[in-house]
């Protein structure tokens, strides 16, 4: 298609067709302020509702001012982007925005990341010419995420990624006018909905109104406590994107500092989640494997495909929306609570102390870990095996809480035995990743042969939904991959409806896997930091000296000292969980 | 069965209805089947006549007597007096205001002298469930032509040549609007009716479809053959039962002849209409929010462009009309676009109808040519002033327009004069306002209005609109500060220059307006802290004049807040920090001491 | 877990509702309609099994229910008392008459009396403007209401 | 209910249904017409002048010609009873008395269609409440 001609400002530039006046004036490096706006690319979210109008322009020939993010370029569109009445209706419309927004810019959680904020600096607002009543909600303490509506803004981008982008539809606009504002069901609390706690809300929310459960304090009280012995597990995604939180470039790798943070930051040990992670492709591996052999050999009753596990915000959803499939998944837990359950067992007996006196934290790029650790089947005698989970976010302020220069700390190693991971445990973090770990290891545990090449490409990548056969020695395996509810809902209509069939489905709740986690720092709309993020994860994992789960020494340890095989009964009474239909019910009176 | 010598038409539109027309209809038929004149006479239930100031109102045919505020008691002695004796009931017969005298047709009546009627030619005319008298009035003939034989271009071109433009708010030509919808491409398309008549004070969209439902499923099914639809939607608001009601009868009687189904008089074209109810919000009169709303959706507007003629209900091309719009659509192809031009003025054609109300002598519904002044509406029309007052202003437009003063009266209305003069047609609303109306008041009333039907989807006028609100509401209290006003209208531009849709674009019209036309009346709230109008209650006091006091007591044993004190025969004082301002002392002294100022 | 308590035949009520619009979600709306006209009011079970039946998030329900006025979740007085506040009733003196009532009945606009008797509603143009300012309880209009008028009416029940 | 299968179906059916509404749509244009009152007042019924407003209708109808008849109070010719008042348009109103079946065929034969002044014409001293 030909190009179209426009002026910006003056400035002349050359566009496809239907590229938004908001495209066309970046082109030419003029920044149009937004707020409500937002597109992710390849990740099936977009957001422009249009409803901010800061990102209003004036264009010849047309009564009203236009928003350039819904605008799309005709020829010979002459496009002001800085007159008067443009930058005089910008700054009213943004002081009428601040007028209904709580004036805690010191104390709010999003202080430093708000795009509300960074808009009113940048416009210069000094003044609030209209006051008058602010709206007020009903808050809400979920055990992952924290509503405080009263600082929504209405952008709706909470609404399209609970929607559409994870068709949780948990949220929609509700009310009208003056009173709308965006909230579950009859202003439910998040705990009585189908909320999946995946934080993707949150990930997009320009504004203190969806933020984490901050738990830093809960860190800090267990860190000063002398009697207890404080272990700390860190996801794999975490050390992709912590850096950026000290201002580091996206898909900076931050291991080393992190490792060295948290040990100066008091915790005993400082142990790794991707320790667990390789635990979690011995167990999940092997089901695999039990149930690939038998469905091979012809039995009737075993289910396939297995689905991964992992991914606490995808079991939830399970749980609410199939219910029916809930014996499908396998039944390894997640790495966060293997790890918690190992620490309160092998590494309590070696330390010698009572479980009740280990408090382990994680750091999670997810807001839905907070949740899993409090399911009350991951609890002995009331204590949990995971006690705190926070966010990458939540460390990157016990870290500045702490004044501890990050940039500067020297690169440190975790400890031994829980601390010692391979490459396939890293690559969890991003999507695909744990499925190609466990490949790593099915392949060989099932042929009994070397893998040729570890790399698979075909499992990599940012689509929604990725499918791939990779040969198993002349069994031709077939494999699904969906990030994002709504990817894994369609693969998994699909799947019910016959469309498709795999042997083996790796599910994650996040757009990217949990780089883009809702835990981790805010992308602000840039999708170049997830796949700088995701990058980072394949380097250190082509970086390690050892990339098979089950090459991992300390693991093969840990089954010869103390689990036994995996699926046999210790692993199975401690790695091993169950789902639950949390379907909605109709009861009969 | 003999002819029926007398038809007594009966008025069925909510107004008359609220007010027991269908009473008196049951005691007609009581009265007439007493006197053994069951067969001689018929009673028609009709739509609106348009008089509402005067209902239940009747006319008795063929002689056209007209009797006003016609009581259920009243059927027995008309029957007795007027059929049987020949006799007019002078009682029940309007009186002009100026004469004094008697009126008896009512085409002799200041209110029906100007009037041309296109869209109510048969409202008042034909029994509106009875599609046999739509037929004798060459109902569906339009259709019947079109189809057999005109190409949908040549359609379109009549409607085109018309200069029809679009009656429920915005003008925009109708027969450039069809063409645009018939040449987007799609195997699927609609015709939509917006019947979602939202304005506070406007009530000619229910009148039309109580009164003459089938000209809108007519037209309703001329545009779908002219743009390529077979589906019909009307979407109208669910607090018109009466409407709703009529159309579904007459939805299923257009069924039974086949002018509504597949392949209308024999030709290949089908086309029906299905019904969908609003429920409550003035957004959905904009028309991408009446699609959405349609579709099962919160009824928020989207930005246009793509317009509706291009992806509309469902994402298919879609035309979407108001009621009054398509009620003219028949008579232009029964009697052609070059005499549908001669009424009306050089760039707005044919007639206008509006809901005449307020403070007017004559509260009902007209229909006059394009270009009728404003004084001719208010004062031949309407009567002039209520209890002969002094008037103020006139609002059109509703919520969406703005007032017009002395100085407009004798503008002609059209589309571009309204707009030019700070106002817009709307769907025509028209609320007349007296010397005892506070502008800054009447702005307030609007804004309150718009704040509640906001949507909410678009900053400036969620939170502008409340924004202008409050101050306006601290102006009428009396709390306003010098910068107000010059925020106020800042406020008022940048959300009329802001805003998503056509109704936060024109909200702030009625604060504009005010300032444009009375802006002295908002420097005396602001500055002298006084209401010019006496309405604005928190600036106004009640005081009592010692001279005229006699003590009776009275005014302090009906104050609610116990304000008043004085000695029995002794003249009283109001505490005014007590005062709550209830007006119940003014009311009930005798002597004319309490004075409000 | 959610649980919906509902008896069974309203279970059936609404299932055969919303079968009647075949269970499309773009009938939501005439579905919500027909789920009033039964129950007076559109308590939360009865959004959550609508939703449940049209195949929709119960949060979208609920959007859609809390934007359009004429839907209502609290169950409406005996005596639904509907004040018009559209223009030309407001310029006769209808929030006069709205006073009048919210001081009669003691509550609020919007709110039932704790008997039950009463709710207390405005609405926008009633199309009686002839009339005005108009008051409808239940289906009876008031026309030409003023404000001393309104202790007799709320005697007449 | 048959449907209505052509345009000529609906043009024929129209013509038909308008004999149904033909009293209003003459009510709305009256000057136009020929206006027949009959007085109707007791002495007036008394002595059958409903029996011959019925003719009128009927045979103004048989013959196509558009007339509005309608009922009047007592002029006040009781003794002439049943009377009538006629008004071709644009001419003086005429009163007729003692009309019956007879006498009014011979209106319509001669007045109504062809202007003839016919026997029986009664002088007007009144007002109606219609020419005040």
């Amino acid at each position: 298609m030909e190009k179209i001609n426009i002026i910006i400002d003056d400035k002349q530039v050359a566009v496809e067709p239907g590229t938004t006046v908001l495209h066309a004036a970046r082109l030419i490096g003029i920044k149009i302020p937004t707020l409500c706006y937002m597109k992710l690319d390849d990740l099936n979210f977009e957001n422009k509702p249009g409803g901010c109008r800061i990102c209003v322009v004036e264009i010849e020939g047309r009564r009203n001012l236009a928003p350039a993010c819904k605008t799309e370029c005709t020829a010979g569109m002459k496009v002001k982007t800085n007159t008067i009445r443009v930058i005089n209706s910008r700054r009213t419309v943004l002081e009428l925005i601040l007028s209904n927004h709580p004036a805690e810019c010191l104390i709010c959680a999003k202080s430093g990341d708000c795009e509300l904020q960074s808009l009113a600096h940048k416009l210069g607002i000094r003044e609030i010419h209209y006051q008058g009543e602010k709206s007020k909600f009903k808050g809400d303490k979920s055990p992952s995420i924290i509503r405080e509506m009263e600082k929504c803004v209405m952008c709706r981008r909470c609404e399209t990624a609970c929607n559409e982008v994870q068709t949780v539809g948990v949220l929609s606009a509700i009310n009208r006018g003056f009173n709308s504002v965006v909230a579950p069901a009859f202003e439910m609390d998040f705990d009585k909905t189908t909320c999946t706690y995946c934080g993707q809300c949150v990930a997009v929310c320009p504004t203190g109104a969806l933020t984490e459960r901050d738990l830093t304090w809960r860190v800090i009280e267990a860190l000063v406590n002398p009697e207890k012995t404080v272990v700390v597990q860190t996801a794999p995604a975490v050390r992709a994107a912590l850096g950026e939180a000290f201002g580091m470039e996206p898909g900076t790798l931050v291991t080393g500092k992190m490792t060295a943070a948290l040990r100066k930051l008091g915790f005993n040990y400082v142990f790794d989640t991707d320790f667990a992670a390789d635990l979690t492709i011995m167990e999940e591996g092997t089901e695999i494997l039990d149930r690939l052999s038998k469905f091979l050999k012809g039995d009737k009753d075993v289910k396939l495909p297995i689905l991964t596990s992992c991914c606490p915000g995808w079991v939830n959803f399970l749980e609410h929306n199939f219910p029916e499939l809930k014996d499908v998944p396998s039944t390894a837990k997640s790495p966060q609570q293997m790890f918690g359950a190992i620490a309160k067992s092998y590494f309590a007996d070696k330390l010698g102390i009572k479980r009740e006196d280990m408090i382990v934290v994680s750091v999670m790029p997810c807001l839905a870990k907070k949740y899993e650790s409090m399911r009350p089947e991951f609890s002995v005698n009331g204590d949990p095996d995971v006690n705190i989970s926070i966010s990458t976010r939540e460390l990157a302020q016990l870290i500045r809480n702490a004044n501890i220069d990050f940039n500067s700390l020297p690169d440190e190693d975790f400890d031994s035995p829980l601390g010692a991971s391979t490459g396939a445990a890293v690559i969890f973090g991003t999507t695909g990743g744990v499925i190609e770990a466990a490949v790593r290891s099915a392949y060989e545990l099932f042929t009994k042969k070397q893998l040729p090449k570890l790399d698979f490409e075909e499992l990599r990548g940012l689509e929604g939904i990725r499918q791939a056969t990779i040969d198993f020695d002349g069994t031709p395996i077939n494999i699904g991959i969906a990030h994002g509810l709504g990817n894994a809902r369609k693969l998994l209509d699909d799947l019910k409806a016959g469309k498709c069939s795999f042997h083996a489905i790796e599910i994650m709740a996040c757009p990217g896997g949990c780089i883009g986690g809702g835990g981790q720092p805010y992308h602000h709309g840039n999708v170049e930091i997830l796949r700088k993020r995701q990058s980072a994860l394949y380097i250190e994992d082509k970086n390690k000296p050892l990339r098979k789960s089950h090459e991992n020494p300390f693991i093969v340890q840990l089954y010869d000292e103390f689990l036994g095989k995996p699926l046999e009964h210790k692993a199975h009474e401690l790695l091993h969980t169950h789902y639950f239909d949390k379907k909605k019910k109709i009861i009969i009176e | 069965m003999g002819k029926f010598k007398n038809h007594i038409l009966v008025c069925l539109g909510t107004g008359c209805r609220a007010s027991q027309s269908e009473e008196i209809i049951r005691n007609f038929k009581t009265a007439l089947e007493e006197n053994d004149l069951e067969n001689d006479v018929q009673i028609v239930g009709t739509g609106c006549f348009g008089f509402c100031e005067k209902g239940p109102v009747i006319k008795m045919v063929p002689d056209n007597t007209f009797y006003v505020l016609v009581n259920p008691e009243d059927a027995n002695e008309i029957v007795l007096e007027h059929i049987v004796k020949g006799r007019k009931v002078e009682r029940l017969l309007y009186v002009d205001p100026e004469t004094k005298k008697h009126v008896s047709d009512s085409k002799h009546m200041g209110f029906y002298k100007k009037q041309i009627r296109i869209a109510l030619r048969n409202c008042g005319f034909i029994n509106p469930e009875n599609i046999d008298e739509y037929i004798a009035r060459d109902g569906y003939a339009a259709l019947g032509s079109v189809i057999s034989e005109m190409t949908p271009q040549e359609a379109i071109n009549v409607v085109k040549d018309s200069e029809l433009r679009g009656r429920g708010g915005g003008g925009f030509p109708t027969g450039l609007k069809w063409e645009l919808t018939k040449k987007s491409n799609s195997d699927q398309k609609y015709v939509v009716c917006n019947a979602d008549e939202g304005d506070p004070g406007a009530f000619m969209d229910r009148s039309i479809l109580e009164g003459d439902p089938h000209s809108v499923l007519e037209a309703m099914a001329i545009c779908g053959y002219c743009i390529g639809a077979n589906v019909g939607v009307i979407y109208i608001r669910a607090e018109y039962p009466l409407a709703i009601q009529r159309l579904k009868i007459a939805i299923q009687q257009a069924r039974d002849y086949g002018l509504l189904g597949n392949e209308i008089l024999g030709s290949k074209f089908n086309f029906d209409i299905e019904i969908r109810y609003g429920a409550g919000a003035f957004v959905c009169g904009e028309e991408t929010a009446l699609i959405h709303s349609m579709e099962g959706l919160r009824g928020e507007p989207t930005v246009k462009p793509p317009f509706p003629a291009v992806s509309g209900y469902k994402g298919k091309p879609t035309n979407v009309n108001n009621v009054e719009t398509f009620a003219n659509i028949p008579p232009i192809f029964l009697k052609g676009s070059s005499w549908f031009k001669t009424i009306g003025n050089e760039k707005s054609k044919g007639t206008k109808v509006f809901a005449l109300a307020g403070k007017v002598n004559n509260v009902g519904l007209i229909e006059v040519p394009m270009g009728t002044t404003l004084r001719e509406v208010i004062f031949d029309i309407g009567g002039g002033i209520k209890d002969g007052k002094k008037f103020k202003a006139v609002q059109t437009g509703g919520p969406s327009g703005g007032c017009l003063t002395e100085k407009h009266l004798d503008t002609p209305i059209d589309y571009d004069n309204l707009i030019a003069s700070g106002s817009m047609m709307g769907s025509g609303g028209m609320v007349v306002l007296d010397e005892d109306d506070c502008m800054v008041d009447v702005a307030r009333f609007y804004l309150d209005f718009t704040v509640e039907e906001s949507c909410g989807k678009c900053a400036p006028c969620r939170i502008g609109n409340k924004r202008m609100n409050e101050m306006l509401e601290k102006i009428t209290m009396g709390k306003g500060e010098e910068d107000d006003i010059i925020r106020l209208k800042n406020l008022a531009n940048v959300i009329k220059d802001t805003s998503l849709c056509g109704l936060g674009q024109t909200s702030p019209n009625p604060v504009l307006s005010t300032m444009d036309n009375f802006m002295h009346e908002y420097v005396a709230h602001v500055h002298d802290k006084k209401c010019p109008a006496k309405q604005c209650k928190a600036l106004m006091q009640y005081s009592i004049d010692p001279n005229k006091c006699v003590g009776c007591t009275l005014c302090s044993r009906v104050c609610p807040v116990d304000a008043i004190s004085g000695e029995r025969k002794e003249p009283h004082k109001i505490n005014a920090a007590l005062c709550i301002k209830c007006g119940a002392c003014m009311e009930k002294c005798k002597f004319g001491a309490i004075s409000l100022s | 877990m959610t649980e919906i308590k509902l008896s069974e035949c309203n279970v059936e009520k609404i299932k055969e509702l919303c079968k009647k619009f075949n269970n499309d979600s773009g009938e939501l709306i005439n579905v919500l309609h027909g789920a009033q006209e039964v129950f007076g009011y559109l308590p939360a079970e009865v959004q959550e099994l609508i939703a449940e039946e049209l195949k929709v998030s119960v949060a979208h329900v609920y959007g859609v229910v809390s934007f359009y006025s004429f839907f209502s979740m609290l169950p409406k007085g005996k005596f639904p008392i509907s004040i018009c506040m559209g223009t030309a009733c407001y310029v006769r003196g209808a929030e006069k008459v709205v006073d009048e009532f919210k001081q009669m009945l003691n509550i609020k606009v919007g709110d039932t009396t704790p008997d039950g008797k009463f709710s207390l509603s405005c609405l926008r143009c009633v199309g009686a403007c002839g009339l005005a300012p108009v008051v409808t309880i239940g289906d009876k209009v008031y026309g030409r209401v003023s404000a001393s008028e309104v202790k007799k009416i709320i005697a007449e029940y | 209910m048959a449907k209505v299968k052509t345009l000529a179906d609906l043009r024929k059916m129209s013509e038909d249904l308008k004999t149904k509404i033909q009293l209003r749509e003459k009510g709305d244009n009256p000057e136009s017409m020929i206006q027949l009152k009959v007085s109707m007042a007791t002495c007036g019924i008394a002595s059958g002048a409903k029996e011959v407003m019925d003719f009128f209708i009927e045979e103004l109808d048989k013959q196509n010609i558009d007339a509005v008849v309608t009922q009047t109070g007592c002029m006040g010719y009781c003794f002439a009873e049943p009377t009538i008042e006629i008004t071709l348009p644009g001419q003086d109103p005429i009163v007729y008395g003692f009309v019956n079946e007879l006498k009014a065929k011979e209106i319509i034969e001669k007045y109504v269609k062809n202007g003839e002044m016919v026997e029986g014409i009664i002088p007007t001293n009144y007002q109606t409440p219609d020419n005040q």
